[in-house]
């Protein structure tokens, strides 16, 4: 095996094109090409027009309460046509053109006077460059497929469920696509907040689960502490900067690269970085990410996997002219990366739901893609976004056909030898592809992407450390994908359906059979008798082959790249914003063990891959049981105990967020509630309320009915009336008389 | 004089102090029994007032020819003493008489200060007119005139005054601040008696003119205006200048009259179901309390 | 120095006049203060009536305008016309209680 | 056209609902405040300033009134237009969402409404502060009678709270601007309320200290009205006793009242006094969104959550007003309209539900979303636009209001320098996530979850069988709740996706509203040590390169 390693990375070596190094030196300050108008491609607006237009539909559907599958055709075929619209954009394009901004309408358009820090200027406007088109091809791509895959999964929901998770898709697709495409900071935070609706409202799908509920709140209310984060870094760029245009920005901060700025100017990233983290789930705000697969599996694929998650990545490749002036926000940006992807793959060793651990998974993989950006391949980031999304896609989806067909099964201790069950062959390989490519098995799309990403980390003496986690990590990530293969593909034949409760929006539905809950989500389950699998058809196999096909195909960028060859995600991402990091540093002189650092990663990477898929054989195929028993043993043992416990319990950073915030504010809320409610309105208002009635009170004996007191009070009051004018007038004029 | 006085070295201080002793009179004279105490009550106060009078007199302006100074004092003391004794007598009805003495007193000062018709109208509708009614309903309401101990018709209520200190500490207050009005109200004006004797003269020619028919027996030479009386001017002030206030003057005593008319009504007590029949609702069940049915 | 009320014309018969006036005014206030027979209250507002008469006659006196006889002259109506009600009401609440006393009504203060 | 109209039409309408006999006395109201709405989008159509910031009708005819200085002036400029349109817009909605929840003493009930519709009529179209005062303090009357008549169990306490809490202040309110008029009547030797002559008076002629008490005078009414933090606890309690409609135009419009009086008489009246009190009141604003989000958190009862909700939302539209920046200020009149449809639009979804439900225990229900969809749909709907969603209204001005907030520092280049800066915003942006918080703690009690109907015994699918629910209400939204409901979400809607509509208009008013403050500000700051313009000439620099 080593041997097989070595060869390999000898093949590998061969050719680090020296093409590369070339390009590479001349990007290093490559100006950004200044944007242009461009009216004539108004008709990109129809991106965002079709997946609105699909939403108001489904809306339509939920509201006069169609039952069959109409919801879905429409989002199908307007992502589709979005799809179609982005291709054609794409092929008159080419990767290398200039990028071009498109007017849209006026939105959030304002000024006194005109000019930058004179106007706000926020419209709904597309600023398209190939960094945009890149990430749109595969959001409309992917989604397109997706929404076919749940055309078929979401079929126990037919009705107003069915137009309302269509509804979540559509409204999705255009948010990301607004934020992909938004050419100035606010729509960008448009589109930012508005995936985080959609997947609050998908994760929420099932909502007469609490536990679902939950999950979507919490989604929904991490995202905003990191959409705080993104919006005072917006306010922060207009301070600074005078615009919020992408254009006009990338712009001020070649000229700022020449300036002197202010410590707020360095803060910036940092703002933008902790959007980042939120949306992308990154380390202090991941924990949203795990719950989220409380959603349906496909918005689990295509938000929670593929794309959402992936705005983060985005917004730091386009904001690429300002990291780079920052290295401290880069090397910021890098060690959460890896420290994120670390913590990730520590804890998705020991989940044992399917789509947790693949959760946890793409929570380790975004860290990588953070850890390209931070050591500087803007490339390597965005390639591995591309992979990222093909392969996890694909695992999700495969998941997602298991849990359809065992009723919500999940739970990889409850299911084994499925290649064997009939109808679930297909979803069994491409799962199997889907593991390869996720744990980086050589010449899959993954092993190259991942690869750039750390042999940039090696490269440099300041991140080497990085690339050594990364490496770590990548050893830990193939053990645990085919942790998950090994025994739910793998070994004999055994499963027990699982206990799936689908929310049914239709009323009439269960109006008949709720006495025995939860057992109508498929309606043609026997279950009084054996539990028959319920196999995936046409639509999610042909699904899962067509990606598997795009997973397998994506790896081609990436063997050019090792060639030295000009591949087109590499063209796509230098003639972007994020044109300075769009190559890969290819330091040849040896970094560590004597190798340079290409030859290094390869042999590790490759190492570790198959190291954790060995062991991962050994202990969940040839013999399950040793993996309970290493359980038990680290259990035992006093000074291990902690190791297992904390990973299964997610290193208890929901219980510590839990008490160091939620706790403390709920805490301070009621105390607040209590001084509002008693100090303020109590002892202040009604204090102050209570003192005439006081005054009152020290007056009623004369108001006890007897005449006279009325009287003499009446007379006092006339007295003191008297008495004081006649003082002044005493005082006025008595001096002169 | 300090530019900014305080109240120690006002100017009024005399003015204070006498209606201090003016007030320790009165109450004394308040207090019940103990009849030699409010002798010397009586006395002190009349001193008060006796002060009061000396004080301002000290800061008025010269004596008018017209209006007699020692008659004023005269009336004016009996005045007072009239007024004290309303207020302290134990009985209504000589209370009520010693307002009459009050009320002539007033019309003598009337008199003296050249309003004629007033004095008289003042006897004639107060005392004539209005005392006798308050006279009248007192003597209707004491029907027991004496009892055993003496206290001939006199109610615990009429005897016993209420509250009486602080009633005359308000009215040393009041008397007070009157005087510093008195002193400095007249300032405001700033008018001259020249000018207002000019206006005098001139307002009754005005008014001679307007009566060509009483300056026909005029002895020759003398001013017409001179013949123009009191009675005159104020009748020609009151249809002339406030004809409308008249007029309303006139409405609110028919209304007074409406009023007592409808109240003496209310006195004849009807039973309820006779109260009920003539109101019209015979059958239905009304919710008067208790102590509104009447006294009767 | 020339006395204060002498530069406003103030002449020694209206100063007593306005004197009598305050002691009268005061007199008749405490009057209805210590008196608890509803007539003597009565009386004692004519009291003040009356006092309030005296200013005005002197005033008019004092500055030789009649308006303030005629203004006593409305005194006199409307004194006319409370004694009238007044003493109605008085009556009247007298049949109710058997009483004169102001203090046999302090219940309707609510 | 006169807009004169637009106040004798509701008069009208009242006493037409309250004489006419009670059967008809809804419709007589829902077509007199229909008409009303035609008529005010007429003098809309026909207003002609909008991109101007002028006065129209510019007159200065005095009227029938013309005493004392006070002034038969009706009128306005843009931002008056837009809240005037605000009020016609909702008062027909909120009538029709009484048609059910009101069938006692309903011609007192439609009567008072429509009296308070004139009232806000007069205090958004005077041009006179006379007037405006009139108007503005009317508003308690039908209102005191709305909530103690038609209220809920407290109703007494809360009428009585809201009536003499909020006069209290308007007294101060009214003695400072007396104040003014007098000084200006010294100076120019004849009264005149004309809220442009004392603004122009006030800001030029009145020393430091003077526009300081004034400016605390003018603010105690107005503060409490908006409500500004520690002066807010009469807003829950009214809220929650008062009827639906009550409180749907209390939180819509009334609310505004205070915040436009801000707006339009306490800043340019006495810039230097706001200045000074800036920091004071950003202070508050920061501690309104902030502590009574935390309230909100904590509070069971739905309607109270959103009526604590309105006080932190109120204290965006504070921040907004105090940064002293055209950001901040039209951040701040968006706010003030977008805030009165969604939090209006909110309290009408949870009288619709109490209608039926009889309770609005936040525990008393779940899972609504499966009872009630189209309700559901709704609720979601101006839960997000409360929220602050991108794409719904509340959006625009939440986010320009805190960066309005952000950049009002001593040396920002904008022109308009402020004395609040970075830290505030950033503190009071925490109430972004504290807004989602109990906002999606809200959704989630009530919509989400399993199902829980309020008054149903043990099986909670036993109601899921009827179509009628409680009250002779349908179990979802009858048409004419929908027909409610409608326009208001699709002007959320419309005012997310295109904002600029009220930006532009917004913009020649703001930059009135604000010509006095860049000098005052500069003064103060120097003042207080702050004239660094470092950043300033920094960016300068690199503008002219």
């Amino acid at each position: 095996m080593t041997f097989a390693a070595s060869m390999l990375a000898h093949s590998l070596t061969l050719a680090p094109g020296g093409g590369g190094d070339a390009a590479h030196a001349s990007l290093a300050d490559a100006p950004i090409v200044a944007a242009t108008a461009d009216p004539s491609l108004a008709w990109m607006g129809w991106v965002l027009a079709l997946p609105a237009i699909s939403a108001v539909l489904c809306a339509l559907c939920a509201a006069f309460r169609v039952k069959n599958k109409l919801p879905a055709i429409c989002t199908v075929l307007a992502l589709g046509s979005a799809f179609a619209l982005v291709l054609k954009l794409y092929l008159a394009r080419g990767p290398g053109a200039a990028p071009v901004t498109v007017h849209l309408w006026d939105w959030m358009n304002f000024g006194w006077g005109g000019g930058p820090w004179k106007s706000f200027q926020a419209d709904v406007s597309l600023y398209i460059d190939s960094l945009t088109l890149l990430w749109m091809l595969f959001v409309t791509g992917l989604g397109t497929l997706i929404a076919l895959y749940a055309s078929e999964y979401m079929e126990a929901e037919r009705g107003p469920g069915y137009a309302r998770f269509f509804f979540g898709v559509s409204v999705f697709l255009l948010a990301m696509s607004a934020l992909v495409m938004a050419d100035n900071l606010v729509l960008l935070y448009f589109g930012w907040e508005g995936v985080g609706l959609a997947s609050y409202l998908l994760i929420g799908f099932y909502y007469r689960k609490p536990s679902a509920v939950a999950a979507a709140k919490k989604a929904f209310i991490m995202n905003r502490v990191g959409d705080l984060g993104l919006a005072v870094g917006i306010w922060l760029i207009w301070v600074n900067y005078g615009t919020v245009e992408f254009g006009a920005l990338f712009q001020a901060f070649d000229d700022a690269a020449r300036g002197v700025g202010g410590w707020d100017r360095s803060l910036i990233p940092f703002c933008l970085m902790l959007g980042a983290f939120g949306k992308s789930a990154q380390l202090p705000l991941f924990t949203w990410l795990p719950d989220a697969m409380e959603g349906p599996t496909p918005v689990s694929a295509l938000i929670h996997a593929a794309t959402m998650v992936t705005a983060g990545v985005y917004l730091i490749a386009r904001m690429q002219p300002l990291f780079s002036l920052h290295p401290d926000a880069m090397a910021t940006v890098g060690w959460i990366g890896a420290l994120t992807a670390l913590l990730a793959a520590t804890i998705g060793m020991a989940q044992y739901d399917i789509k947790r651990v693949f959760a946890y998974s793409t929570i380790s993989q975004l860290g990588y893609m953070f850890m390209g950006l931070g050591v500087g391949t803007a490339f390597g980031a965005a390639y591995h976004v591309f992979t990222h999304a093909f392969f996890k896609a694909l695992l999700f989806l495969t998941a997602g056909a298991v849990m359809h067909g065992f009723a919500g099964q999940l739970d990889l201790r409850h299911l084994s030898g499925l290649r064997r069950v009939p109808g679930f062959r297909i979803v069994s390989w491409t799962m199997l592809i889907g593991c390869l490519w996720l744990s980086a098995f050589p010449y899959s799309a993954g092993f190259f992407s991942k690869d750039l990403i750390l042999v940039q980390a090696m490269s440099s003496p300041r991140f080497q450390m990085l690339g050594w986690i990364g490496l770590g990590t990548a050893a830990l990530t193939a053990y645990y994908t085919f942790r998950v293969w090994f025994r739910v593909c793998a070994g004999p034949v055994a499963y027990a359906p699982g206990d799936e409760d689908h929310g049914h929006d239709d009323p009439a539905h269960d109006a008949h059979g709720h006495a025995a809950h939860g057992d109508d989500a498929h309606g043609h389950d026997d279950h009084g008798g054996a539990f028959h699998p319920h196999a995936p058809r046409l639509a999610i196999n042909s699904v899962l082959l067509l990606i598997c096909a795009g997973a397998i195909l994506a790896g081609v960028p990436g063997i050019q790249a090792l060639r030295g060859e000009q591949n087109w995600v590499q063209e796509m991402v230098s003639n972007s914003s994020a044109v300075r990091a769009a190559g890969v540093d290819h330091v040849t002189e040896p970094v560590a063990f004597g190798m340079d650092p290409h030859k290094l990663v390869t042999v590790f990477g490759t190492g570790a891959c198959l190291g954790g898929i060995a062991i991962a054989l050994w202990i969940h195929l040839l013999d399950r049981r040793m993996a309970d028993r290493l359980r038990t043993a680290l259990l035992s043992n006093g000074l291990t105990r902690w190791l297992p416990t904390s990973m299964e319990n997610k290193w208890y950073v929901d219980e510590l967020y839990h008490a160091l915030f939620r706790l403390p504010a709920w805490v301070t809320s009621h105390l607040l509630h209590f001084f509002d409610r008693h100090f303020i309105d109590g002892l202040l208002v009604n204090g102050l309320g209570r003192v005439p009635v006081a005054m009152g009170r020290l007056f009623q004996p004369l108001y006890n009915g007897a005449l006279q007191g009325y009287a003499g009070t009446m007379a006092g009051g006339l007295v003191l009336v008297l008495a004081w004018v006649a003082w002044k007038w005493l005082g006025a004029t008595g001096g002169a008389a | 004089m300090s530019p900014t006085p305080t109240f120690m070295n006002a100017p009024l201080m005399p003015w204070y102090i006498a209606a201090a002793i003016g007030a320790a009179g009165l109450l004394m004279v308040l207090r019940p029994g103990r009849a030699a105490m409010r002798r010397a009550g009586a006395v002190i106060g009349l001193a008060g007032f006796g002060l009061l009078l000396a004080e301002s007199l000290k800061l008025a302006g010269p004596a008018d020819q017209s209006i007699s100074t020692p008659f004023m004092m005269a009336f004016a003391a009996v005045g007072v003493i009239g007024a004290v004794r309303v207020v302290t007598h134990p009985r209504p009805v000589f209370a009520a008489i010693y307002f009459i003495l009050t009320v002539l007193a007033a019309a003598a000062t009337f008199l003296v200060l050249d309003a004629e018709f007033l004095a008289f109208a003042l006897i004639i509708v107060y005392a004539g007119a209005i005392l006798i009614t308050y006279l009248f309903v007192l003597m209707l309401a004491h029907q027991s005139p004496e009892d055993e101990i003496g206290h001939i018709g006199a109610e615990d209520y009429d005897r016993v005054p209420r509250e009486p200190f602080v009633a005359v500490l308000l009215g040393f207050f009041l008397l007070a601040s009157l005087g510093s009005a008195i002193e400095r109200g007249p300032e405001l004006a700033r008018e001259n008696a020249a000018a207002a004797t000019a206006r005098l003269a001139e307002r009754k020619a005005e008014a001679a003119k307007s009566m060509p028919r009483l300056t026909v027996a005029l002895p020759e030479g003398s001013n017409p205006s001179d013949a123009v009386s009191n009675v005159q001017m104020v009748g020609l002030d009151l249809v002339a200048k406030y004809p409308a206030s008249l007029e309303l003057a006139g409405v609110v005593l028919l209304m007074a009259m409406f009023g007592a008319v409808v109240l003496a009504r209310r006195q004849i007590e009807l039973g309820e179901d006779e109260r009920r029949k003539a109101a019209g609702m015979g059958g239905m069940v009304l919710d008067v309390p208790e102590h509104e049915r009447g006294g009767a | 120095m020339t006395p204060l009320l002498a530069q406003a014309g103030l002449t020694q018969g209206v100063t007593v006049a306005l004197v009598l006036s305050a002691a009268l005014f005061t007199i008749g206030l405490i009057g209805f203060l210590v008196r608890r027979n509803m007539i003597l209250m009565f009386l004692c507002t004519e009291l003040m009536l009356q006092a309030a008469s005296i200013a005005f006659i002197a005033f008019g006196r004092m500055r030789e305008d009649t308006g303030g006889q005629t203004f006593v002259i409305f005194i006199l109506t409307v004194a006319a016309a409370e004694a009238a009600l007044a003493l109605g009401l008085v009556v009247l609440l007298y049949r109710r209680r058997e009483t004169l006393s102001a203090e046999a009504w302090q219940e309707l203060h609510e | 056209m006169n807009p004169l109209g637009l106040i004798v039409l509701p008069v009208i309408g009242a006493a037409a609902a309250a004489l006419g006999p009670a059967r008809w006395a809804k419709w007589t109201a829902f077509v007199a405040s229909l008409a009303v709405f035609a008529l005010s989008v007429v003098v809309a159509v026909q207003f002609p300033e909008w991109r101007t910031g002028n006065y129209w009708p510019n007159t200065n005819e005095g009227g029938a009134l013309k005493a004392f200085g006070v002034n038969m002036l009706l009128g306005g400029d843009s931002v008056n237009m837009l809240l005037l349109l605000l009020t016609t817009f909702m008062m027909p909605l909120t009538l029709a969402g009484s048609f059910t929840a009101v069938t006692e003493r309903e011609r007192e009930y439609y009567g008072w409404f429509m009296l308070l519709e004139a009232a806000l009529m007069l205090a958004f179209l005077s041009r006179d502060l006379i007037l405006f005062f009139v108007g503005y303090e009317f508003t308690l009357v039908p209102m005191y009678f709305l909530i103690s008549i038609w209220g809920g169990q407290q109703r007494r306490a809360a009428a009585i709270k809201f009536f003499i809490f909020t006069f209290m202040g308007s007294i101060f309110t009214l003695a400072a601007a007396i104040y003014v008029a007098a000084r200006a009547a010294d100076a120019s030797g004849a009264w005149d309320f004309s809220i442009a002559g004392l603004t122009k008076f006030g800001s030029e002629s009145l020393s430091n200290r003077e526009q300081f008490w004034v400016f605390l005078g003018l603010m105690a009414g107005f503060a409490i009205k908006t409500p500004v933090f520690p002066v807010h606890t009469w807003l829950p309690l009214a809220h929650d006793q008062a009827p639906t409609g009550g409180s749907v135009i209390l939180a819509a419009v009334l609310l505004k009242l205070g915040t436009y009086g801000v707006y339009r008489l306490a800043l340019p009246m006495a810039p230097a006094g706001a200045v000074e009190l800036a920091t004071f009141f950003g202070v508050l604003g920061v501690l309104a969104i902030l502590v009574t989000a935390m309230v909100c958190w904590v509070q069971t009862d739905a309607k109270k959550l959103i009526a604590y909700s309105s006080v932190s939302h109120m204290g965006f539209v504070v921040m907004g007003l105090f940064a002293f920046n055209p950001i901040g200020m039209q951040g701040s009149v968006m706010y003030m309209v977008c805030h009165g449809l969604s939090t209006g639009a909110l309290f009408l979804c949870i009288g619709m539900m109490y209608e039926r439900f009889h309770t609005k225990e936040m525990d008393a229900m779940s899972g609504l979303a499966r009872h009630m969809p189209i309700w559901s749909t709704f609720m979601v709907i101006f839960t997000l636009a409360s929220v602050g969603l991108p794409g719904l209204n509340g959006f625009v001005g939440e986010f320009l209001c805190l960066m309005g907030t952000f950049v009002a520092e001593h040396d920002q280049p904008a022109g308009y320098p402020g004395v609040m800066g970075p830290w505030f915003a950033v503190v009071a942006g925490v109430g972004l996530i504290l807004g989602a918080m109990y906002l999606l703690l809200l959704l989630g009690k009530i919509v989400w979850g399993p199902l829980k109907v309020p008054g149903a015994h043990d099986d909670p699918h036993e109601h899921a069988h009827g179509d009628k629910g409680h009250g002779g209400l349908p179990r979802d939204l009858s048409f004419r709740e929908i027909a409610i409901l409608v326009p208001i979400a699709a002007a959320c809607l419309g005012i997310g996706v295109y904002p600029k509509i009220m930006l532009d208009v917004t913009e020649p008013s703001a930059a009135n509203a604000l010509v006095a403050f860049p000098e005052k500000v500069n003064a103060w700051n120097a003042a207080h040590g702050k004239t660094a313009p470092a950043k300033v000439a920094l960016q300068a620099q690199e503008v002219s390169r």
